[in-house]
């Protein structure tokens, strides 16, 4: 058969590769997003994971998604809504029915939309379709099941290899229908299973038993290409967020020759830091799995305080754990680096969902005025720049750094061009040896620098500079023991000047947008590419609008309020109550703020932004007052 | 610990420092400064070699009265910092120290797990029985029925006893000392210096405020040859005023104290003490002696066995990843990446 | 000798005990104070410990004092500078020389004023006040060691009993200076050492000795008589902030027939809390000492579970451990109350010094949006009140309450009327066999009181109402785990307004002071006394001004902005950097507001306040900034 | 823990309720859950006086699936909350179902404060020597050596051995049990109920997803009669296919196991189990068979002391002092007081 299908060009798609937990969405996913960066796409990711490990199979709880947004440029976020859905079974179809766009391509697999199946995700009738109200999209029923069973049937493995190999068929079908080279993914899967020959084969095999069933069948009337434009040159991988940041501690350490250690105990979704560092002995790092969390920040001070880059890693009980000792590292003013992946609270929460609820409890969450300073990432890769920053702050101004994440960068991905590390600046640790003409007796362990009131580093072992530190309170000139009430305010207000300090050596925040617009949009760390795609969608509707995203948070960069009084009206985008908005009101009182926040543990929803700005900005008043977490369904 | 290079011979004054010390006058910790004193001197430590990392307590005050490295952490989380401390550099000569409440009560999970890691740091646990520093409630070693501010009725909860937990961990070394013996106390730390791993070293310290005299029936001078025995590796087991008495132990492994020349009993029916060996069972028995019963309570190095320690093992297998994958760049790590594509 | 001394009336007088911790100042003081208020003064006192527990002798970390405020009325707090200073020692002398008002008395201990006495203090010349420039106050030498001596000479005591004896002579003394009646201090010491013949006696004899010393030498030319003015009848009894909270919690317990259980950890502030309801085994309070902070809330949470009225107490450090399970007594929906004591941090900080600096921590310090109610007690004998507000609101509305106090008014005491329990509101608990006609089948365990939006409380061995709870986010309808985006989006918004609906059940705020005035002067918790009395010293100056202090913090009372938008200008005075005044910027937007933030670890100096808030007053412009924190003496 | 009067025998079924068990199939937690509803059956505890308390983990969930009451806290903190809820109500039958991480990683302290009080709760601690929920990291029980996510290399840490460090905490109950043989799992866990104090139920589960087989050496039908023995009170410690071997003990105190009528031991050679004995020297050394060395791995209840609990002192002393002092209302206590006064 000649290929007579028609092929679309297109900017943009996004694809969702859905079934049970153990139908191997997640590979899937992962090696269709791979190869479209390898081709020259932009591409973005989201991992949408059951919280169970494995609940009961065809149940709606044990549905696992991976989202992979592709597109010619411009893609910030893994898009709302999908252009094509792989439902491996009813309850994959049921669960992402909400997100499809009205035209979509469903392909689902035929064997597994029996009875018994249909009952399971809850179906009432047998047409799961009609039941959903999806009657504009476009259903191709594959019998994925037996296809690819068929097409292992020669090769003599067992049962269970034919059927997890059903991901694959369903990949070579997407590839097929989106005119990926096959031998791209050949490729991939030989670096993944290169060492079982067995299970790469049987792979290989349904993978292209997929594509051709595609092309043989004309399963679709026509295909799809997305544009390729072109792109900085360079060596390109593909990096999740938990995995840039790991790489942005690792390379912080290299540039201030400093050993890393990480201190941390298992979390989602923050587990995946510690796994890669606990790999990257390779470069002498310590990566420790401690007992608890507090024990992992505490021996990440002890690290600290004998000289290595420290750092934890955790998610928001975690850092709950944490604060009466991360309290303790801002009385010692030792440099150290706290990450918190964020997902979805209070307590437990959904912990495989994401949010940005924790700012107010790294801001704020400990006893006595304890200021440090708070970083937020803006996506997968820029994890790498946020992690090599609050090393740097760390380290330069003798603080500890909350690196705020959240669990829809961390496990989302997008290709990363291998830097040059040459265009990062130099970190230099305040080594006490090289002040005071190298001479201790003039020297005390709580003399500043004058630039950045940070405190010499004096490391243990070093011949001279003994010295004894701690959590009570400390005389300003000697660093004794103090409860002598003006040295206190004057303690205290060092403190919080060491931190208003790191002021002067961050970038200036940047506004994109309207010059002239009266609506400046702010949002803060990974919410950026949702936010950045609404503005631009309201810019081609036609209205004019400014749009800023914070990743320095504490401080906050100097020409913040500038910013913030230049317009009209304000709109404070988070997916929390409004923290972030009453940490603005509360510093700068008086700014026209309009709070729009979204608390359901996904990523915001483009369409949703999009339609709620704009009424705010054609709205003629004014409403600081933080009503809009009401609830549009049940409220 | 390796110990640097040293330049001279160190006094015990090389490891004080100026500060006023603020313990109240006949408190017990006085005794165990100058112990680390005299045993740092004697071990020869390089002062800038020493980190010395406490939690909270009048006992977590000790670090400012060293002329070392120190750090005075938050309640509890002593060991657990020290831990940091010591896989960060393990040149250092790390110590704790600890009370009964800040290690067992608050800090209780980070000593079993320091412990069972065998992490090489010395532990020096301030048994006073009470929470000094907060003025006077019972601890985790305060026996039954002890009244005090938290307890005015009398506590109903058994306590621990610091060599059980230890031992239950799996510990390598554990010692115990009373304040007022300086000799073997100075001795003591000095043992526990020597061992690689987590050694614990329990001082049966006097509160004079909050505590006084809780230990004083085995410490007092006139008491103490009947009621204590100091055990030396190597040695028979005795004690008495002339060493008359010995431990023995009967059929059922269970030590009793025997008078040499009654009851048929001769020297040979004494045991010698061994601290090395894996096998806890009898150091346990040694350790619970005097406490459920009434045998002299066991001073001096009780266990004091060789294993691997956390730091070195750690080391060690850092060294073998980078045999086989060589330290590089963190670019040129990147560019070999199996992941990587190019882009023209 | 005939008593020709003179006697002056007076309104209001400060005297300070002062002398090493081993001087036995504090006992001096209580007695002091409780007969003050047995002849009808208004009382108030404020210890003022040293960090360690036995300094050196004669040193200056030594110096623990006991300061006594009495007066014929509007004793709100223990006063800024002493009238009256008795310094055991030089050390003493020195500690307490800035604060003591220019005329001032100071009676001295000159036996313990020898030349290695003043060393120790670090005095370098014999005249140690003429080297503190203390030019005008009218200093008494007493040799009070060996009066104390020779008066018990007789007696066979020992040279311990003897020393320890010289704070009765001491307050002997005081006693006569101001015309207290020798027989009722007879009586209270009775009360003290009566088990103890040989001491009372001891004491008995010293305090007569000071007592007949002081009016047979003339000491001072004129003693002072304090003036009662009528008083509230009733009966009292002296209580400090901790006693005052534990009562509270047992009156709460006993209104809403609960038991009462406390699950702590010994913390500086906080113990004495601990230590009384572990007495109260009369009431069959169960008080635990457990392992830590974190056992302590757990064992509250299970014992609230089992249907107890559970608290815990603690201070800044501790309630950073319990953040994780305080955020997962949010999530179960259970009553608790959370006692903060409020010291000085950051960390370990000033263990026993006073600040109002985690009231961000009670609000935000937890992960993801955690709202609970957060109340703070105004003064010693409030605390009282304040337990019973955050038992009946966590009972009721079954959610855990924050309960802030701090170390100046827990450890600060004044006379407190027995209460009358009928004046009191009931406590009702809503158990769930009162709803649902006693039928557990249409029960859910999340459904909830219209109301207050409480859901029911279903105690374990009851039969029929079987349940399961935790920290996972649940159903709105079903109480079962969710991870639906729209429930959780709606189980946030619940949560939240369940604590905003608890303004309907609380009083409204009121405002003292002058209806028209321009300025506001607005406070929070424990600085009540300080304020209010600075409010009163400003309109005597001739300024119009008004005052509120709040006591509900979450929610606010419902009419606190239209209080707030009355005024020109706002002061918000805190003893931080201006939590409070974020929280209200930050929720309401444009507030005229100024921030007066003094962080010493000391109560606010009154001559301070009404000097600064005048100068406000005075002023032209608004500043919202936060720059107050700024110390005038190093600065 | 008293049992209200029973209004009819209980069935299994009465402790289930109808949530969609979420274990992964082939999970020992399965397994654990159904002995729990047998053992309960057996026990015949009314479902509205059980409380069934846990943290964090797989285990953790359990208490969702109970139609008791149940409280499904954080990570580690479970011995805390159901100390709490027993201390409250004495009347409750309390368990706690936890992970090896959950109760001796993060939750270690609270582990050894609850065995150390003696409050009588029922733990059961689900042993799969790995992280399932968080998706495969090593634990503290996992072995030295032991590859995983979080230790690529492997670990170079030495275990905990559960009932070590129950002893060393002074416990007075401790069994063990495999998943996969429900009849002595369900005994078990019904002679931990009758236990009144702390009773810890070490359970080996196997994790079919993270760390399937972990325990198969000794739970396999085939090795098990030759690598377990289960301890019963009172009888003779027999193993073996046809019980033909035994446990015996040589005069340095060291166990061996022994094949009657081999080598000239008979069956007056093995030893008879007393879980009864305060002295936990042999109970420690029979939990400790087959990690260090190739004996069998003792099964079933290993200790079993009577001791006062927490909760029964803890009510009694309010009894005491209720009757020296006794109950009034809240204003009449504080109109008795001696330091009052009276202003007229
Ligand atoms: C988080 C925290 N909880 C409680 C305290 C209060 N605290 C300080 S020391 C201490 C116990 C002291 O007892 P111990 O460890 O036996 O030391 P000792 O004073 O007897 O030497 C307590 C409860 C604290 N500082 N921090
Ligand atoms: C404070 C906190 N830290 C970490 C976690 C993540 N976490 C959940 S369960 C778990 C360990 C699970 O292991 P285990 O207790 O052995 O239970 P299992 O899943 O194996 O039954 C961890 C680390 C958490 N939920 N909360
Ligand atoms: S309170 Fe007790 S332990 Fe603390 S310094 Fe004084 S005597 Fe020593
Ligand atoms: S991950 Fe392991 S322990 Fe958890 S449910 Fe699955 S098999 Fe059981
Ligand atoms: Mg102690
Ligand atoms: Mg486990």
């Amino acid at each position: 058969m000649t290929d007579n299908t028609i092929v679309n060009e297109l900017k943009d798609v996004t694809i969702r590769f859905s079934g049970d937990s153990g139908d191997g969405m997640q590979l899937s996913g992962t090696l269709f997003s791979t190869l479209s960066a390898i081709l020259g796409n932009e591409i973005a990711t989201f991992p949408d994971y059951p919280a169970e490990i494995r609940a009961p199979k065809g149940t709606l709880q044990g549905v696992s998604g991976f989202q992979v947004r592709i597109g010619s440029h411009d893609v910030y976020n893994a898009g709302d809504k999908t252009d094509v859905l792989v439902a491996m079974n009813p309850a994959a179809l049921k669960v992402n029915a909400e997100n499809l766009k009205k035209h979509s391509i469903v392909i689902y697999d035929s064997d597994s939309f029996q009875k018994k199946d249909l009952e399971k995700a809850g179906f009432k009738t047998d047409n799961p379709f009609q039941e959903l109200n999806l009657n504009s999209v476009q259903a191709i029923p594959v019998a994925i099941t037996s296809l690819t069973k068929s097409a292992l049937e020669d090769m003599g493995v067992d049962n269970k290899i034919m059927l997890r190999s059903k991901n694959m068929f369903a990949l070579g079908i997407v590839c097929w229908l989106f005119n990926r080279p096959a031998d791209i993914a050949e490729r991939l899967l030989k670096e993944k299973f290169g060492k079982k020959p067995l299970i790469f084969q049987a792979n290989i095999k349904a993978f292209l038993a997929g594509y051709d069933y595609g092309n043989n069948t004309h399963l679709t009337a026509s295909t799809y290409r997305i544009e390729t434009v072109k792109h900085e040159k360079g060596f390109y991988i593909d990096v999740n967020g938990n995995l840039a940041t790991a790489y942005g501690l690792i390379a912080a350490a290299e540039k201030a020759g400093l050993r890393l250690f990480l201190g941390s105990y298992p979390i989602t979704p923050a587990s995946d830091i510690l796994h890669e560092l606990a790999k990257r002995k390779d470069f002498g790092v310590k990566a420790l799995q401690m007992e608890d969390e507090i024990a992992g920040i505490c021996t990440a001070i002890g690290a600290s305080f004998a000289g290595h880059l420290a750092a934890t890693s955790t998610s928001g009980p975690g850092l709950a754990l944490k604060s009466e000792a991360l309290n303790l590292a801002v009385m010692l003013e030792l440099p150290l680096v706290v990450i918190d992946v964020q997902r979805a609270g209070p307590s437990t929460g959904m912990p495989t969902k994401s949010e940005q609820t924790d700012l107010n409890m790294a801001l704020y969450g400990r006893n006595g005025e304890s200021p440090l300073a708070v970083i937020a990432a803006f996506s997968p890769t820029d994890c790498f720049d946020a992690a090599f920053w609050a090393s740097k702050l760390a380290v330069e101004h003798m603080t500890p750094v909350a690196l705020l994440t959240n669990g829809y960068i961390a496990n989302g991905s997008s290709a990363w061009k291998i830097p040059n590390m040459d265009d990062y600046p130099t970190i230099v640790p305040p080594y006490v040896q090289k002040h005071f003409d190298g001479d201790p007796s003039t020297w005390k362990p709580y003399l500043r620098d004058e630039k950045t009131l940070a405190r010499y580093w004096a490391i243990p072992g070093t011949p001279g500079y003994m010295h004894r530190i701690g959590g009570l309170e400390k005389d300003y000139y000697t660093g004794n023991i103090s409860t002598d009430p003006d040295n206190h305010r004057l303690m205290v207000k060092t403190r919080q000047e060491k931190i208003d300090k790191i002021a002067d050596f961050i970038p200036k925040q940047e506004v994109w947008g309207d010059k002239n617009a009266d609506t400046l949009i702010v949002g803060w760390g990974g919410s950026y590419g949702h936010l950045l795609e609404a503005a631009k969608k309201i810019r081609k509707a036609g209205k004019k609008v400014a749009f800023t995203q914070f990743k320095f948070i504490a401080p906050l960069p100097k020409n913040t309020e500038e910013i913030l009084r230049t317009y009209k009206k304000i709109i404070v985008a988070e997916e929390n109550n409004g923290q972030f908005a009453s940490y603005l009101q509360g510093k700068f009182g008086n700014l026209p703020l309009h709070r729009f926040n979204r608390i359901t543990g996904q990523p915001f929803s483009i369409e949703e932004l999009v339609t709620e700005f704009i009424q705010i900005i054609d709205r003629k008043t004014i409403d600081n007052e933080n009503k809009s977490y009401v609830s549009k369904t049940y409220a | 610990m390796k110990t640097n290079l040293t330049y001279r011979k160190h006094t015990p004054k090389d490891y004080k420092n100026g500060s006023a010390v603020r313990w109240c006058p006949g408190c017990g910790d006085h005794a165990i400064l100058n112990c680390l004193h005299k045993a740092l001197a004697e071990l020869n430590i390089e002062p800038h070699d020493i980190a010395v990392i406490s939690g909270i307590g009048c006992s977590s005050r000790l670090p400012y009265y060293m002329n070392t490295y120190g750090l005075h952490g938050v309640h509890g989380r002593a060991a657990a910092i020290a831990t940091g401390t010591k896989v960060a550099n393990p040149n250092l000569s790390v110590w704790v120290t600890t009370g009964d409440g800040d290690s067992l009560a608050i800090g209780g999970n980070h000593f079993i797990h320091a412990i069972r890691r065998n992490v090489d740091i010395n532990i020096i646990l301030f048994n006073n029985k009470i929470y000094g520093l907060t003025k006077g409630q019972y601890s985790p070693t305060s026996e039954k029925g002890f009244i005090s501010k938290s307890s005015p009725y009398g506590t109903v909860e058994e306590p621990f006893n610091p060599a059980e937990l230890c031992f239950g961990a799996r510990g390598t070394f554990f010692g115990r000392a009373i304040d007022v013996d300086l000799n073997n106390l100075t001795d003591l730390l000095v043992a526990s210096a020597k061992h690689k791993g987590t050694s614990v070293v329990e001082v049966l310290q006097n509160c004079v405020i909050f505590n006084n005299g809780i230990h004083a029936k085995i410490t007092d001078k006139a008491s103490r040859p009947e009621k204590t025995i100091l055990l030396q590796h190597g040695k028979k087991m005795l004690f008495g005023v002339n060493n008359e008495k010995g431990i023995a132990i009967d059929a059922n492994f269970q030590l009793k104290a025997v008078t040499i020349g009654q009851d048929g009993y001769t020297l040979d029916d004494v045991l010698v003490h061994d601290a090395t060996t894996k096998d806890s069972t009898l150091h346990l028995k040694l350790a619970q002696m005097g406490y459920e019963n009434d045998l002299p309570v066991a001073l001096g190095v009780i266990r004091d066995v060789e294993a691997p320690t956390f730091e070195n093992e750690y080391e060690k297998q850092i060294e073998e990843v980078q045999k086989k994958m060589p330290v590089k760049s963190f670019t040129d790590f990147l560019m070999s990446s199996k992941n990587m594509w190019e882009l023209k």
